[in-house]
């Protein structure tokens, strides 16, 4: 087994967790795993990405050219990253932000209203663990339990939010299990 | 839990700790940040010794004062900073003090950019800095890996009481991957005695200096002769590489640090192609592991260095090399890593040559 | 029988190789006496600078650590910073400390570090070969003023002692000179009241004393001495410009 | 040796001296000069107190403060 | 009258004004302390700008500001004074500002001495600072050839915008020949536009910029190759090397600057006792020259480098070289001088080997 | 129709890439109404720091070299001297000026350098992320003093402006702020002071700014310019420290 | 648009915006507020008068002089 | 013709402007010549010594470790140099101050009292000139002419101490060919 998970969207979104949760996780499942992120001053306002790779082999080069899944949370990261997913590999798009068609028809996609999802939920911020649910209800990678440790993990000292996140990752589950078949745009 | 994710920066922090480093003194510079910040929190918790310097001058020349009075001590920065150093490193390796400084490299020359890179190896291994000497350059290719030889650094610095440069890229000090910090070898971390240091004279007969000066030719050659025969034995008790399908390799790719692990996928993708490819991994730079290049000489077509920069190991590949296979070149620079793909392209090239 | 006067145990039995009447002679003795007064030769760690001084590792009976040019409070911090209960000093003439060691100087001062800076001004680089140093005077020629220095193209002299003492870091900061008995006595009080703010840990002590070049200048030693008195004192007033040891009283 | 210092006031390590003469200008009772006769192993004439002049020595200390190359140990 | 006896130093700062230099910033450092003050006697006279800076840091980025405003520009120290420049240097070369560097090397590392060495060679032709880029580095041998280098120096300097630098030791800037100042070719004194400087804008429609940032990797890794062409150009038209009595020679002694001058008599002894020796002898050491080793590799027993230091330009001769030959190695260092005698000793012990 | 206020030609039209409600950009704009205003922008050449304003070179209307980290005062120094006639500015940040270039700014001070300096202080490592700067102020929490700045450990904060005034080839040297509509009239004034030294020949001008750094101060761009009142103004007293304009009048 | 220039008086170059509210914390007259409608090529609420209020500006240029970012020209 | 001269004595001796004395001349007569100092803050008060060839071919490498001439200003000198010269050279010794004797028997020594001469010329200084006067007496490398433009070049700005030096110089010549052969310590 080898995922090779690309992140991306703008800065405030929180893809970095998004990706350290992943990690943590896979970690805790006893898998290789790396974590990649964009970094600089470019980052400040700009676009936001990182790679992880999740794998029963130790992980060769940190960078992704050939992804297994991209979740794009804006239209850039979409219009970026898109080309890199191998063939029958997964997209995820933040259909809240993102009008725009995708291109490749040999690849898995869904589109999710996250940040709509979000806005129900009572608080924006927690899009990415909704996107973190969507994906874990479609790719069955890590452990649930890892997960749910991971969560406490990356919000270590922020430990108020954990609630709300573990129940947006639910509710991204949901969503992806109940209508998944619906939202497939092949 | 043994294992913990972390980046590399933070890797490299925790194993100096570990390794009883208490002392580190530094200057703010990407993408190394990670070190100063650990380090500033870290080390009121251990009572160790903080500093943000004035400037990587300075920051060198504390380690200079740190290290000579006995301490254990580090010093990170990024290639322009590490620039900058350089007079002081030529003291610290002149005057025979300990220290592991880490360069965690970025595009260059000049301001450049912040991305990773590995265009610091001549000065790394060949000596930035004025005067014959050396640093023992020691490059990392994971997070664990990254714990290990800050370890070893340590280690080596007191054996030889020569300064250990630990070479990094951009990537590597920002990536995440786990650390199993139990399974290091601990021994490493014992810290001897240190008769020389200049610890104030107290009950000792002898007062301790610590100097690089010499104004007598015959008495500073002697001294740099000393100090080369400390080189030649760390040659022999310090090279470390690694070898991957080197066996029956056709080609074989020669690469350091994080790119050796793009390699390494290349490898995985010739290898569906039916292409042997194998790999050197230098893990010391200097002294630069020929062993590896006379094992595979008889069977290999060729060499393949592989880096991101204008082209600048390969020239210690050639020199192991000297003469008995082509070596070829691929590199990318500025930010911009190898990928995969266009390593099995150069392959394909070679390959097709005669 | 009293002893009046006997070289300090503070000094090595190695001959000075100063030039005739160069005062770093007796600014080291002076160091020297202050350490073995106050008892701290055994826990003093030193730090020579490059300049004439350079072999100063020679001649303090302590031990010691020789410096990059102008790198000196850089060095006594990382020493300090191991071992905060030594002593720890730098000695450093006017190119090393007020030249390429500004950032060091101003940094260390600034920090508060708790050493002792030594300072001696002679308004020239002695070892070089009688250049240009930032504290020459106006119209002073040197090798690299043969017209004597112009502010227009050479700048001013910088006082470091003023400059130092708007630092909050500064525990103790004061300039006197050797040119005559009197003012070598004085400069010992000052020497020992810098080492004191160390010992009492008050942070960052300088002592700039205004020092002869003979060779350099192109005198006699005491037509340099006289030449200090003349001419350095006027554009460097002596005294005390920072002093948080009296705070104590 | 206790014996001579005893007899002496004033006492030169002639060999450190570099005839700087900056002894010979501190002096208040002017009675120090270079012995002219003599060069020591570095070369120098070095600072010197006749006989004669001894006895007007008032032991200030004043050639040993201002010597630079501690050639001067004055004993009262 | 057209000869005058002059110091290495001085004829370096004469030649430096007679090429149109009218701005030197320096350091003072033994020994090369001649040239800052001929330079702060004669610039004054010929209307130019003499500036003491207040280190070397200092200085090396005063020539970037004068060189980038469109000045010939010189500096000059030693060792540990350009080990201080390494990151100016790559800022210079990164952003293509050119100006002439003259390392009059000293015995090192660190404070080391002061006597004449040649230890510096990795530091001049690999590059101390970090980042990918090269100085053209030209090596006299005798004062009027310092003359005539550092003429050519100011020349290629601005051909290619990138510094360059004059590699002595101590010696050669110590040490009075004649030069002769008549015979140098004049053209290469002749300043051409320079377009790209920091002039103020004035009527130009364009802003001028001098500059090595640039974040974006594609753009970085660009500016990057770009420079390398001009290496590479370089690499063909900027070779320059000597050699002596190399048809026969059964060895071939490797030297440069005044060393080289000492291999000589070397030769002259060795042919004394029927021993035909030869000399190639770089002046160029980057690029550095291959051609003479691949004319000679067919008849030649082996190559003997020698270098004040403990080995640093042999490894270029080994890449040179290829492995068609053995390559010793004889040095002295610290302020030693290598003597003909000895020399001549290394050379029996070769002959005898085989 | 009266243009009351609009864009100055000062600026090129490359937008700010400075986070929301950052000061430097305030600065940016005085300086550059300054240089068209006083005519100069044809002759002007702008230095570049290391730091946030790093990309100074894309924004101000003349011709501009990008400096190493510290080193603007001595890369202008090196124009100056092939260019005296010209109009030369480095525009720093406190990191880059009061920490790794404080030997280049204390000399060319110190040589009356004919240039003007535009010092923000905004007390924090802005580019890197947010670590302690020499101006950092006590107990302020920064990457680097994650417990707050402590002067036993870390030292105390510099007054650049008090400093440079003990220097005699200081011609003008002013501090000021940006925090409200008066002050940063106030900083154009002083700004506009400096240049005219400079053109006036009489030696090296600097204008401190308290700035602000919303991002690593971790506050709104409003919080953060009462921070620059609140807290900054006590510590770094507003005014004109040297004024050698004045001798004119 | 020298015609839509007369009739306004103070000019928001709306993409510049970064919606950091110091012009808003500058008007004497508050008639300033963020755009929470729109987003800019940036992705912040530019600044903006409603129509309503511009009246009520007094052409005093304090947003213009506070704003970081050159988005605003005022005209009278 | 190849002439590898070291002068060497104590420093204020005028060591460094007899080599160049020598070495001007060379260049003058159309020679080849190399001049090298000790340099360094060794020589303050120290020693001092310069190597000076002077040759029909170019010179090779300026140090002197085969010296035809040396010219002993004081012991040091003697005891360190007496052994560079090669079989048949030319030793001179500045018998004033020098009282050890010699130990080669295979070279040509002279004994000069130089001091005292330049004592009787009432200028110790001259002393330096003097010797140049005995190896021009002795060794006839370069012409008369060119050595005494040499000595105009030499004082430059001192011109007022270039007729005493000629005068030294002719009485180092006048003394060497009245009494070399006495002084032969052969
Ligand atoms: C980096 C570096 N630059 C320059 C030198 C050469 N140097 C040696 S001492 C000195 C100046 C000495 O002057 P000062 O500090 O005033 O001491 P003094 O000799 O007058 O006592 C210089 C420039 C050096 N050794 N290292
Ligand atoms: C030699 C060197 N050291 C360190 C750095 C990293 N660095 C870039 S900007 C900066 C500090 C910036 O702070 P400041 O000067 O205060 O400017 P600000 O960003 O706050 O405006 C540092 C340390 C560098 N580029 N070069
Ligand atoms: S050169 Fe000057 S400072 Fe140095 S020892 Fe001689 S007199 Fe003293
Ligand atoms: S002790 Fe006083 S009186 Fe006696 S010799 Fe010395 S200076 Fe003169
Ligand atoms: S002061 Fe000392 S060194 Fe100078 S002459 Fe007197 S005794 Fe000699
Ligand atoms: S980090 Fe701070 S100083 Fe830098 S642009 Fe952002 S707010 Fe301004
Ligand atoms: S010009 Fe004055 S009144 Fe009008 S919007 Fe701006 S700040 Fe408000
Ligand atoms: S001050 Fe400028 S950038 Fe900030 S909100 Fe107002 S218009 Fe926008
Ligand atoms: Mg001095
Ligand atoms: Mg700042």
């Amino acid at each position: 087994m080898e995922e090779r998970i690309i992140f991306a969207g703008f800065g405030g979104q929180g893809i970095m967790s998004m990706g350290l949760i992943m990690s943590y996780a896979g970690m805790m499942d006893g898998k290789n795993v790396s974590w990649l992120p964009s970094y600089g001053p470019e980052m400040r306002g700009g676009t936001a990405n990182c790679h992880v790779t999740i794998s029963d082999e130790p992980v060769g080069s940190p960078i992704i050219n050939e992804a297994t899944v991209v979740v794009a949370m804006n239209r850039p990261s979409l219009e970026k990253y898109e080309q890199d997913i191998v063939k029958g590999g997964l997209l995820l798009i933040n259909s809240s932000l993102i009008t725009i068609e995708h291109k490749r028809r040999d690849i898995e996609v869904y589109r999710i209203p996250t940040n709509d999802i979000a806005n129900q939920l009572g608080n924006l911020k927690v899009a990415n663990s909704i996107m973190i649910g969507v994906l874990m209800g479609l790719k069955n990678m890590i452990s649930e339990a890892a997960i749910k440790i991971s969560f406490g993990k990356v919000f270590e000292g922020k430990e108020n939010l954990i609630p709300l996140n573990i129940k947006a990752y639910e509710r991204g589950k949901e969503f992806i299990s109940s209508i998944s078949s619906q939202l497939v745009a092949r | 839990m043994a294992k913990v994710l972390m980046k590399g920066n933070e890797a490299l922090a925790e194993a100096a700790i570990q390794a009883g480093c208490r002392h580190y003194f530094g200057y703010p510079i990407t993408p190394q940040n990670e070190v100063t910040a650990y380090m500033a929190k870290r080390m009121p918790e251990v009572g160790g010794v903080f500093l943000q310097a004035e400037s990587e001058v300075s920051a060198i020349n504390m380690v200079y004062g740190a290290g000579g009075a006995g301490a254990r001590v580090l010093i990170t920065s990024s290639s322009p900073g590490i620039s900058l150093m350089q007079e002081g490193i030529s003291y610290i390796a002149g005057a025979e003090v300990p220290c592991v400084i880490a360069n965690i490299m970025r595009g260059g020359p000049g301001l450049g950019g912040i991305q990773p890179s590995q265009s610091d190896y001549f000065q790394a291994t060949k000596g930035g800095g004025h005067g014959d000497y050396k640093l023992i350059v020691l490059a990392p290719s994971t997070i664990q890996e990254m714990a290990e030889l800050v370890q070893q650094a340590f280690h080596i610095a007191d054996k030889y009481r020569n300064p250990v440069m630990i070479l990094g890229d951009g990537m590597l000090g920002q990536m995440m991957e786990p650390v199993d910090f139990d399974i290091l070898k601990k021994e490493e971390n014992k810290i001897e005695e240190k008769p020389w240091a200049t610890t104030g004279k107290g009950t000792r007969n002898k007062r301790n200096i610590i100097n690089s000066l010499e104004l007598d030719p015959q008495i500073l050659e002697k001294h740099n002769i000393e100090i080369f025969k400390k080189y030649q034995k760390a040659a022999k008790e310090e090279v470390r590489y690694e070898m991957t399908n080197c066996e029956e390799a056709e080609i074989i790719l020669v690469a350091y640090g994080t790119i050796a692990r793009v390699a390494k996928n290349a490898i995985e993708i010739a290898k569906r192609e039916n292409i042997k490819v194998g790999l050197i991994r230098p893990i010391s730079l200097w002294p630069f592991p020929e062993e590896p290049f006379k094992k595979t000489k008889d069977h290999v077509k060729a060499y393949l260095t592989i880096e991101m920069s204008m082209g600048q190991m390969i020239e210690d590949v050639k020199i192991a090399v000297n003469g008995q296979k082509e070596v070829y070149f691929y590199g990318r620079v500025g930010g911009m890593v190898p990928e995969p793909m266009a390593i099995l392209e150069e392959i394909k090239k070679i390959r097709g040559k005669k | 029988m009293t002893v009046v006067f006997q070289k300090t145990k503070g000094l090595t039995d190695t001959p000075f190789h100063y030039c005739p009447g160069c005062t770093h002679g007796i600014v080291h003795r002076l160091v020297a006496e202050t350490m073995e007064e106050l008892g701290v030769l055994d826990k003093a760690i030193g730090v020579a600078p490059v300049g004439c001084a350079v072999f100063a590792y020679e001649y303090f009976n302590c031990d010691m650590q020789e410096a990059a040019h102008g790198r000196a409070p850089a060095v006594a911090t990382g020493i300090k910073r191991v071992h905060p209960d030594k002593i720890v000093f730098t000695y450093q003439g006017d190119g090393d400390l007020a030249a390429i060691g500004t950032a060091e100087t101003v940094h260390a001062a600034a920090r508060g570090e708790n050493i002792t800076v030594i300072f001696i001004n002679n308004a020239i680089y002695g070892m070089t070969g009688g250049q240009m140093a930032p504290t020459s005077l106006i119209g002073q020629e040197t090798l690299t003023t043969p017209y004597g220095r112009k502010p227009e193209t050479n700048g001013y002299p910088i006082k470091m002692c003023e400059m130092l003492s708007t630092l909050e870091g500064a525990a103790y900061i004061e300039r006197v000179s050797v040119y005559d008995v009197k003012h070598v006595l004085n400069a010992k009080k000052a020497i020992k009241n810098a080492f004191k703010a160390q010992i009492n840990k008050k942070g960052f002590s300088m002592i700039e004393v205004l020092s002869s070049c003979p060779t350099n200048w192109g005198m006699s030693p005491n037509e340099a001495l006289k030449w200090i008195k003349d001419k350095m004192e006027q554009y460097y007033p002596l005294g005390v410009y920072k002093n948080t040891l009296e705070e104590e009283k | 040796m206790m014996e001579m210092m005893k007899l002496k006031q004033v006492i030169f390590n002639e060999n450190l001296c570099k005839s700087c003469e900056l002894c010979v200008e501190a002096c208040p009772k002017h009675i120090i000069e270079m012995d002219k006769d003599k060069l020591n192993v570095k070369g120098y004439h070095p600072a010197m107190i006749k006989e004669e002049n001894m006895e007007k020595c008032i032991s200030c200390g004043f050639c040993a403060i201002m010597c630079p190359d501690t050639v001067i140990t004055v004993i009262k």
